[in-house]
């Protein structure tokens, strides 16, 4: 099954796109999502701690399993003071 | 509780926005806040910060938010209005007002809601540089 | 720390008072207040307010209140109208402004501000009932 | 030597009268000066507790010693809320 991923703000700069498409398991997580984007995009996983993940319009836990045509979004913290 | 959200591109008109309040005459009070950009970031002198909105989770997040303040407070009204696009220092990016029966509670309420969108809504902000040209998105 | 203080029986004018608003760059916060004249007072319903101030010694306990201010907050600029004689109901009696560098502090500021004012300055508050005369003083 | 009181708000109501003049002996103290006047009006002395008094712009405590052509005023606590 396919999902979109979106990246937000500098994440865009960090992987050098605003969206990509990929195939995933039934079953597969937020998190094993994220360790795959890591792995391609390298930059992404030093902003592990900080970076904030959505499912549509919502914030999900890393524990959360995909549904096909699931929209993700990755994006660093947002405007601070 | 009433509600208005604006997100988008056109300069706040506090003029504009001040003369539509409607307020019930249980109301004692109405809390206004102004974020205006200002002229350094970090140290380095700016001219403008470039704000970014993921649009539709941010009217959700905002909903959100608005769900919750009026769990809490005994708000009548609340508006917010946040710019994106270029806001050049000096000018307002982010207008709220929150109308309450006293100011306590107008002001708990209106801190706590900038407070918390800080925190939850995407929206991002990309400092331009003086001569600078628009930062690539 | 620009200052500006009136009391006086004429009507406030937000968009005015706005649109006279100077601010330099490196403020990046407006908190407004204001306080609004409700339709109640301690459960029966009234028409009005009739505020009435020892005028000299409430313009000396502003300054006094906003010299204090200027100590404890870096506020750039307090504006501040109080309405004296007769209010009617949902017509703003107090407008309140405060700019800073940051939200905290503006927030904080006004906030201490108002509360010291209802503590300290000689302005008195007498409902005016509906359909009553105004009251002999 | 001489003093001015004035009394505001329903301090007024109180006493009848929005002002009066005291002729006080040097030394008098601003508890001397309310003591007279509660006794003069005696509605005044049921709101020792809560009411204010200024001399000129200034709070003053009981302790101040008056001089000739002070100002005192007395008047219920500001508006409240």
């Amino acid at each position: 099954m396919q999902v979109e991923v979106q990246f937000h703000s500098y994440f865009k700069d960090l992987t050098g796109c605003s969206r990509v498409t990929e195939t995933v398991e039934p079953g597969c997580t937020l998190q094993e999502l994220r360790d795959r984007l890591e792995a391609r995009f390298p930059k992404l996983a030093a902003m592990r701690k900080s970076a904030l993940v959505a499912v549509g319009v919502d914030y999900q836990p890393m524990t959360y399993v995909l549904k096909d045509g699931d929209e993700v979004s990755l994006f660093p913290p947002v405007q601070r003071g | 509780m009433k509600r208005q959200l604006i997100i988008g591109p056109e300069p706040i008109d506090e003029a504009r926005l001040a003369s539509e309040r409607v307020m019930s005459p249980e109301m004692g009070a109405v809390v206004c806040f102004l974020g205006v950009v200002r002229g350094s970031e970090e140290g380095t002198s700016i001219a403008a910060i470039d704000y970014e909105a993921f649009e539709k989770m941010a009217v959700h997040q905002f909903n959100l938010l608005f769900d919750e303040m009026e769990k809490r407070w005994p708000v009548e009204s609340v508006r917010l209005v946040h710019r994106t696009g270029v806001v050049k220092v000096n000018e307002p990016s982010l207008w709220v007002e929150v109308i309450a029966p006293h100011r306590g509670e107008a002001f708990a309420a209106c801190q706590w809601l900038i407070d918390e969108m800080k925190r939850v809504v995407p929206i991002w902000k990309r400092a331009v540089k003086e001569n600078a040209e628009k930062p690539k998105r």
